[in-house]
């Protein structure tokens, strides 16, 4: 009982340079506040007003994290949380794509009329969850930090109350992914069991020394994390709940969703996956079996996503089964990483290829989105290039990014990930991956078939773009085409990233 | 200019696409305006192609023009062009053929021609940018980003199942490229295993040795995945049947062009790619594919004897035609490869004219059934003088260019294998049978269908468009040297690094030629 | 200057194939006269001729061993180890093909301006006229096979163009497709002939193949592989020869060809193109020697042709169609002399045969001209009294055919029946087939000069009025009468200029020793006594028309198996067409369609059945998805926990 | 004092874990699937304290009160959902949410 007493003071300061470091996190978590006290005051119109604030939070937050990219790893909150390049990469994703998500968000908001202001609350909520789970180096931060980002997503999920269809995708969310928080957090105390800490670093040297990696109670709890992440990311045999949340779910958040949530759940994953030995500290049996499950998982993820997926006509179906499917094609990165020569970094730059392809694909989505998201399956969409040329352009890059074609994000990042993995030996895997995607190729070109080559049914009026829209697209159609032509900036960023891991 | 000047080969690639861009700003409703800046453009591309000719000299470096900028400096991916005496050729070929297809898609195209013609000069980017890309990586780009205008041509302004056949071409291909893709993988890490650095030139995987030997050794495998890719776009025999379907759905421009260039991307893959990277499998390798050609040409005759489809019969008449490339190419002697290289370059122009007239009519008549015409030479002598000589080039006959390329094949194969070129001869035969069989059904005999009464004969500018190739087809049978003199350096390179050494030198000492 | 022989055959083929192409064939344009193009047309052909005599002229003047003229245009191909140059080269057997050519080219060109009169598109007619000519001198001028090539397809592809003329009516057209396509089927044979000399050889130039061969072989005859290679090189020339001068197997389009109009069939399908195949064959007259198998089949094959078109041709109605059939006929003897070793006699033949078939093929022209396009003999007769002039020169060629001394048929035929007998090649069941042939031969051309012009006129007189042609029509004829005529003495037995001519190319053929000398007079007596047999015969039988009923009638059977040319076509037709056809049917429908399509889509179809059962799994219900979720889970687990234990 | 064994308090945790587990497949009423993730929560904590109580320091027994707070916080998020859907559904039995599937 002795060692309550001393209470060492420096535990409690924060060094300005801690500060400086966390100015990102501290800038949403006090936009995030101010948006929520000025939704109170009426006088103020807070529809303008908290949509505005959230928006220059989220701006403000992205540049403050880009000085980030560079810097050297600084440990804060005594070693409980650590910003460095690796999380202001996913900084910089989380915070960009909640700004995309806000700004198509505001018309929608109008035309459901659901116009309450906090939905950007929220939505800057749950993206403070993912900057904190990205930096988080203790799992039980992490746990809280994943629980903040859940949270707020459950909300937004059934943000369209009267509708049942939202209230069935939300309470289906909440179960489940309470469900999985458990078993994981269980996961946690097994591990802190075995080893007697729950500090990342700490537990990969517990290891070693110990040799704490053989025991029964540490593989269960590994195991247990692992899953629990295998959920988020909608892993196949966790994928259950997935297609059903982004059919309910508002549009904008389906957007949020996929590429927030997944590169959060990706980002937390791949530091407790170091941790956890894979690679280095774990035995040799350990290792292989946790590699055979993986490959499973990731070979019946693959399958599955690309699979259902053609039998799918509703569009956000369509795409939540093509977001298992990538899920599976960052899983085969995520096992080749520690032995291929590449390391994580292709898996960082596919993920934020994936983001921009994604958010793109659900910005045209929300902008032809009818009444209570109607009007977005296949039939609906035929003869749009005619009505809308720029919509159907952009949908048509989008979808031939997510295919793997060539001159777009979509084709650099499988030939990083898939290169790597083969570095890694990972032969019989990638060809499985090759021949997923061009199942995948089927389902993406049947879009553009009904947007291209059949003639608009009668009576269809062209969707309205407005301003806020039209940025978003184009920025997104930017980077996808960016990336493809010249991908090297993207590259070396996430080499650096991946190098203070 | 001296920027132009120093990189020549990037404006060539890059010129249509900027051009079709530039293009797009003209609004819809002007239909001519389209069609005519399109026009302008594939000339302004031909005259650039033309400057090539002029620049690359015959006995100089194996690859010349060649241009080198970083691309992904951390894998060693690099923006190399470079071009030898083949890729020139098919180059020119792509540069000549794209102005008469635009030329011949006046009429026939009336909606939405600010896309057509967009996709089609992006389509010729495609095409140049495969033919001269030195890197692997590079080249993969170019070989798929010309399926999406393809895709589009065919399934926007295609036949009634124009869908099936966009998706069918598509899949084909991707599936095709992406084993190869996974083949450039384990090159390129060998490469950076072997010789320390990253590197995805094709010079620098030249010397990446693979462990070769038996059927299914690590060279083999990895040869059949470059070949696989390769011959679904020859096609070749096996794997030859969304030709048709792709053909007969398309709009003529589109399958002038794709008969024209994008089958001989296939050739020029193996010549390019498959072959100096894989010698011993090669060797192994070539009785299956001498086998699989005379068969294809072979098949390809017959299976088009029987259609009651012009355009599906030249489309099985491309098969045949195209098996003779894969005999030429697999003989491994100098004499058929460059009757294969030849072959490939008569193929586009013959083909091309044939499918180009079989649009003229398709443009009167609306039909592509032989049995819904017959005497057509009495309504449009013009037209009929033309089609004979197209369809004499299309059955070698001696004189046009066809004829050239077939004989040197066959007498390059037959040193290798005489019953390869025997069987592969018997397609001379059968080429002449459905050739003529369709030419007296459809041109000769009474007018039998009061519709061909009144068909007009070939307009001014169907002429224009016509009379080029017909002046290539005589002027490549009667002095093929032109253009043998720039080939044949870089033929003689392509079978050293498929490390065959010539047979006929030995031969050529017995007796003067 | 021998590039000018073929320019001016072929200026004139630009000429009246431009005018006609750009001037004639639009719609409504006003067509050009058969005299004008007519004339352009002959006076190519005529310059050309001119410069054939004074290249002959020429060569007679070189010494006896070096009579060649050679000058090489440009360079063809140049690849590889391969480098094939444009050369010209005439010596003592190609100028004699280029006076024949030329000089028998320029009287049909003459004739034809007659004949096409009421024609509308003459001009086409010229060109493609034109066209031919330039392809015959070129297949006979080139010195190196792949150029002989270039003119062999030319001339098949001009047969084509000149059959399928009318091309209105689908079964002249049919013929046309019928007569390129056998040709291609023998062309086949002689491509393959020619990779295996280059193979062999090393080389496709004539003169450096004859250095070649005789430098690797001199005196002693090749053995072994070397053997087997030579004769495999005659064999599958020989099978182009079959495929152009209509032999057994790839006769049958020659008789078709007669679809054509009538110059077409004196130039093309008696005078030139069909004899291409005995040029060829003097030619490599120093392969052929080499490999006695050849010979033999060659030897055979001739003698059977000879045998069974005679057969066919006893019993035709239409006029060309026996004109046809004795075609066929005499090219085999042709290649019965060549195959007893005789080319020379060959050679021989193929001159005289060129002027009385020629002349016989145009007589009947102007007998169908006269008759309004009536071409059956059974509805002539008694037109001696309305076309005096055609009936002498026809009667000319006649007897000449027939082989009677004066004229030339008997010299050349007999030539070739002593050196079946005699030499050392030869033996005497070829003989005795040849001399058979012989009579019949004389039979069936005296059947048809009698229906023809003598017996009662059974055409009905007010529709149809026979009248003489015009003069442009007959002149050539009086032409080709005198050389009918008189053409035998340049190569009388013993002191023949032709076999003193021709002597460096084609070595004289020596009889066996066994034979003596007397013999051949001997044989002389019988062959001429053989065809004034044949001639009586047919006089008595077809006097009154009867008869010959009556004969048909006791004969039926064999008058059927005659009269459908021994179902030859519909063998054809039954054996190799219309299987081809079904079973491209079935590889099309079969393999193409129903197993390489289903195989590539059963992978869509199976990716989209698994697809639907896979999604069946998503029922919806929550206690579902928590099962599966916690079964994946206590599986996972499981596999790890058995991995450490 | 007598001294409970660790691994007693443990395997009691996970029997617990495993009856929240279980309720939540087995029971239809949304309520009392709220209750047994609450209660899955309840038997981590359990761990954590005695896994503290083992290694002899703080940390776990700290962590306790966080995942305390984030339970009730989730246990809050869930009511609101439920009430929202019982609005709409008027009932709170999972067998009527099946409108999102295959």
């Amino acid at each position: 009982m002795e060692n309550l007493v001393t209470i060492r003071p420096e535990l409690l300061g924060l060094a300005t340079v801690e500060l400086e470091a966390l100015s990102p996190h501290f800038a949403v978590l006090g936009g995030a506040v101010l948006a929520l006290v000025l939704s109170v005051v009426r006088w103020l119109q807070p529809k303008w007003s908290v949509f505005l604030v959230s928006v220059a939070t989220a701006l403000l937050g992205a540049t403050l994290s880009f000085p980030g990219l560079s810097g050297a790893a600084l440990a804060v909150f005594n070693g409980m949380m650590v910003v460095d390049p690796y999380s202001s990469f996913f900084n910089l994703i989380f915070l960009l794509s909640a700004l995309i998500t806000l700004l198509i968000s505001f018309r929608y908001l109008d035309s459901e009329k659901l116009q309450h202001p906090e939905y950007y609350v929220l939505v800057l909520f749950s993206a403070l969850g993912m900057m904190l789970m990205a930096s988080a180096r203790e799992l039980v931060v992490l746990f809280i930090a994943l629980e903040t980002m859940s949270l707020s997503v459950y909300s937004l999920v059934s943000f369209r109350r009267a509708d049942r269809r939202a209230n069935e995708a939300a309470m289906k969310y909440f179960i489940l992914g309470g469900a999985a928080s458990a078993i994981m957090l269980y996961g946690v105390a097994l591990v802190y069991g075995a080893t007697g800490t729950t500090h990342i670093q700490a537990i990969l040297e517990r290891l070693a020394s110990r040799g704490a990696g053989e025991s029964v109670l540490f593989s269960v709890g590994a195991w247990l994390i692992v899953a629990g992440f295998l959920f988020k990311v909608a892993s196949v045999p966790f994928h259950m709940w997935m297609p059903d949340v982004y059919e309910g779910a508002p549009v904008p958040i389906t957007g949020f969703m996929t590429t927030g949530l997944k590169a959060a759940a990706f980002a937390a994953f791949v530091r407790v996956f170091l941790s956890l030995g894979y690679g280095k500290g774990l035995s040799e049996a350990v290792e292989t079996n946790l590699h055979h499950i993986l490959w499973v998982c990731a070979v019946m993820t693959m399958v599955v996503g690309n699979v259902i997926a053609l039998t799918q006509t509703n569009l956000k179906r369509i795409l939540a089964y093509s977001s298992i499917a990538h899920t599976g094609y960052l899983m085969v990165g995520l096992i080749a990483a520690p032995r291929g020569t590449e390391g994580y970094s292709s898996l960082l730059v596919y993920l934020a290829a994936y983001a921009a392809m994604n958010l793109g694909a659900f910005i045209v989505l929300t902008l032809l989105a009818g009444k209570g998201d109607a009007g977005l399956n296949l039939h609906d969409l035929s003869g749009i290039s005619k009505k809308n040329p720029v919509l159907a352009f952009s949908m048509a890059v989008f979808l031939f990014s997510m295919a793997g074609v060539p001159p777009t994000a979509g084709f650099v990042a499988k030939y990083l990930l898939f290169y790597s993995a083969v570095q890694a030996g990972e032969v019989p895997l990638v060809i499985i991956a090759v021949l997923c995607s061009a199942i995948s190729v089927y389902y993406y070109l049947r879009v553009l078939v009904y947007m291209y080559m059949r003639d608009p049914i009668a009576g269809a009026t062209s969707a309205r773009v407005p301003v806020w829209s039209v940025m978003a697209l184009a920025s997104m159609v930017i980077v996808t085409l960016q990336v493809g032509l010249l991908p090297s900036p993207l590259v070396e960023m996430a080499r650096k990233a991946v190098a203070g891991l | 200019m001296a920027w132009f000047e120093s990189h020549l080969l990037s404006t060539l690639v890059f010129l249509p696409l900027l051009w079709a861009v530039a293009g797009l700003v003209i609004p819809g409703k002007f239909r001519k305006t389209h069609a005519v800046w399109a026009l302008l453009g594939s000339f302004l591309v031909f005259a650039v192609s033309l400057r090539l000719y002029g620049a690359f000299d015959a006995g100089g470096a194996e690859f010349q023009l060649a241009e080198r900028a970083e691309w992904l400096p951390s894998l060693g991916i690099a923006y190399l062009l470079g071009m030898d005496g083949i890729s020139l050729w098919l180059l020119v070929l792509t540069t000549f053929l794209t102005p008469l297809v635009i030329l011949g898609s006046f009429s026939a195209i009336q909606e939405r021609t600010k896309e057509y013609y967009f996709l089609l000069l992006f389509l010729e980017t495609g095409m140049l940018g495969a033919l001269v890309a030195l890197d692997v990586f590079l080249f993969y780009v170019f070989w798929e980003a010309m399926l999406i205008p393809m895709y589009f041509l065919i399934g926007i302004w295609g036949g009634k199942d124009r869908v099936y056949a966009a998706m069918k071409f598509f899949l084909y291909t991707v599936v095709g490229s992406l084993l190869m893709l996974v083949a450039i993988f384990y090159l390129a890490y060998a490469h950076k295993v072997q010789l320390g650095a990253y590197s995805t030139a094709i010079v620098d995987l030249y010397r990446v040795n693979v462990p070769g030997g038996g059927w299914l050794s690590v060279q083999s495998i990895l040869f059949l995945a470059f070949a696989l890719a390769f011959a679904i776009k020859v096609p070749l025999f096996p794997v030859h049947t969304w030709l048709p379907d792709a053909h007969v759905q398309a709009p003529t421009a589109g399958s002038v062009i794709l008969a024209g260039v994008l089958l001989k991307m296939g050739g020029y893959g193996f010549i390019r790619f498959a072959f100096p990277l894989f010698p011993e499998a090669v060797v192994l390798y070539q009785p299956v594919f001498l086998g699989l050609g005379a068969v294809a040409i072979v098949y390809g005759a017959w299976v088009a004897m029987v259609q009651p489809d012009i355009k599906k019969l030249v489309a099985y008449s491309s098969v045949s035609h195209m098996g003779f490339v894969i005999l030429g190419l697999f003989s491994l002697n100098s004499i058929a490869a460059a009757g294969s290289v030849y072959q490939m370059l008569n193929h586009g122009v013959s083909t091309g004219a044939l499918f180009l007239m079989v649009g003229m009519i398709y443009e009167r008549r609306h039909t592509r059934m032989i049995s819904d015409f017959g005497g057509i030479t009495k309504v449009m002598p013009i037209f009929a003088i033309i089609f004979m000589i197209v369809t004499l080039s299309s059955i070698a006959l001696p004189g046009t260019n066809g004829f050239v390329g077939e004989f040197l094949i066959l007498l390059g194969t037959w040193k290798t294998s005489p019953w390869a070129a025997a069987a592969a001869g018997t397609g001379v035969i059968f080429g002449a049978v459905y050739m003529l069989w369709m030419f007296q059904r459809v041109m000769f005999g009474p007018v039998t269908n009061p519709e061909n009464e009144k068909l007009r004969d070939l307009s001014g500018r169907e002429l224009a468009v016509l009379a080029p190739l017909v002046v290539a087809i005589f002027f490549m049978g009667i002095y093929p040297n032109f253009f043998f003199e720039k080939m044949e350096p870089s033929i003689q390179r392509f079978l050293e690094r498929a490390q065959v050494k010539s047979t006929e030198t030995a031969i050529a000492d017995l007796g003067r030629n | 200057m021998l590039g000018l022989i073929l320019l001016f055959p072929l200026i004139g083929f630009l000429i009246n194939g431009l005018w006609y192409a750009v001037l004639q064939a639009p719609q409504g344009r006003k067509k050009a006269g058969s005299l004008a193009t007519g004339l352009v047309a002959s006076s190519a052909i005529f310059l050309s001729f001119a410069v054939g005599v004074v290249a002959f002229v020429q060569l007679a003047g070189m010494p006896e061993g070096a009579r060649v003229i050679e000058n090489n245009l440009f360079s063809w191909i140049k690849v590889g180890g391969l480098s094939l140059d444009f050369v010209l080269r005439v010596d003592p057997l190609s100028s004699l093909f280029v006076l024949v050519i030329a000089g028998i080219g320029t009287l049909i060109h003459v004739y034809s301006i007659g004949y096409m009169s009421h024609d509308e598109t003459p001009g086409r007619f010229f060109a493609y006229l034109n066209l031919f000519c330039f392809s015959m001198l070129v297949l006979v001028l080139g010195g190196a096979l792949p150029l002989l090539f270039l003119g062999w397809e030319g001339v098949g592809l001009c047969s084509y163009l000149l059959i399928g003329y009318w091309y209105q009516d689908i079964e002249k057209a049919k013929a046309g497709k019928k007569a390129f396509i056998a040709n291609r089927v023998g062309d086949l044979g002689f491509l393959l002939g020619m990779f295996l000399i280059y193979t062999t050889f090393g080389t496709m130039d004539f003169s450096a193949l004859r250095e070649v061969v005789v430098q690797r072989f001199g005196g002693m005859a090749p053995a072994g592989a070397e053997l087997a290679a030579v004769t495999g090189i005659c064999l599958l020339l020989f099978v182009g020869c079959t495929g152009k001068s209509a032999q057994i197997p790839l006769y049958v389009w020659l008789p078709d060809a007669m679809a054509g109009p009538t110059p077409v069939s004196a130039l093309i399908h008696a005078a030139t193109m069909v004899t291409s195949g005995i040029y060829l064959v003097a030619r490599l007259d120093f392969l052929y020697a080499l490999s006695p198998t050849a010979l033999e089949v060659m030897a055979w094959v001739g003698g059977l042709t000879a045998f069974v078109a005679a057969t066919i041709a006893v019993v035709q109605t239409d006029i060309k169609r026996v004109l046809a059939y004795s075609t066929v006929s005499q090219l085999g003897y042709m290649f019965l002399a060549c195959g007893v070793g005789a080319t020379g006699a060959g050679v021989f033949h193929v001159i005289t045969h060129a002027f009385f078939k020629a002349l016989l093929f145009l007589g009947a022209g102007s007998v169908i001209h006269g008759m309004h396009e009536e071409q059956d003999i059974l509805k002539m007769g008694g037109l001696k009294k309305h076309m005096p002039r055609t009936f002498l020169v026809v009667t000319v060629a006649w007897l000449a055919i027939c082989g009677l001394p004066p004229f030339s048929g008997f010299f050349s035929k007999d030539e070739i029946l002593w050196m079946a007998f005699a030499s050392n090649q030869g033996n005497r069941v070829l003989w005795a087939l040849g001399l058979l042939t012989a009579m019949m031969t004389a039979f069936y051309m005296t059947r048809m000069w009698i229906h023809t012009f003598m017996g009662s006129e059974r055409f009905d007189h007010h529709k149809v009025h026979p009248h003489e042609s015009p003069i442009v029509m007959v002149a050539p004829l009086y032409v080709l009468a005198v050389l009918s005529a008189a053409g035998g003495f340049m190569g009388v037995p013993h002191a023949s200029w032709l076999a003193h001519w021709l002597e460096p190319i084609v070595p004289h053929v020596v009889p066996a020793e066994g034979v003596n000398h007397s013999m051949e007079w001997v044989l002389m007596a019988v062959s001429v006594a053989v065809a004034l047999l044949g001639m009586f015969a047919a006089h008595r039988l077809f006097r009154d028309l009867r008869r010959p009923e009556a004969l048909k009638a006791r004969w039926a059977f064999i008058h059927k198996v005659l009269w459908n040319k021994w179902f030859v076509d519909e063998l054809y037709e039954g054996a190799l067409i219309r299987p081809i056809g079904r079973v491209s049917q079935a590889l099309w429908r079969g393999f193409d369609v129903a197993v390489i399509d289903r195989i590539v889509l059963g992978f869509g179809r199976a990716s989209e059945w698994s697809g639907q059962t896979l999604r069946l799994a998503q029922t919806g219900s929550l206690q579902a998805y928590a099962v599966f979720l916690l079964l994946g889970l206590v599986l996972t687990l499981g596999y790890m926990i058995y991995g450490l234990v | 004092m007598q001294v409970v064994e660790p691994w007693v308090v443990l395997t009691f945790a996970a029997t617990i874990f495993l009856i929240g587990l279980g309720g939540l497949m087995l029971r239809r009423n949304i309520l009392v699937i709220l209750m047994c993730i609450e209660l899955m929560l309840n038997s981590v904590n359990l761990s954590f304290v005695t896994f503290s109580r083992m290694h002899g320091d703080m940390a776990g027994q700290v962590s306790v009160f966080f995942i305390i707070v984030v339970a009730a916080a989730e246990s809050a998020v869930g009511l609101g959902l439920l009430i929202a859907m019982f609005r709409t559904l008027r009932s709170v039995d999972t067998d009527d949410i099946r409108l999102l599937r295959e």
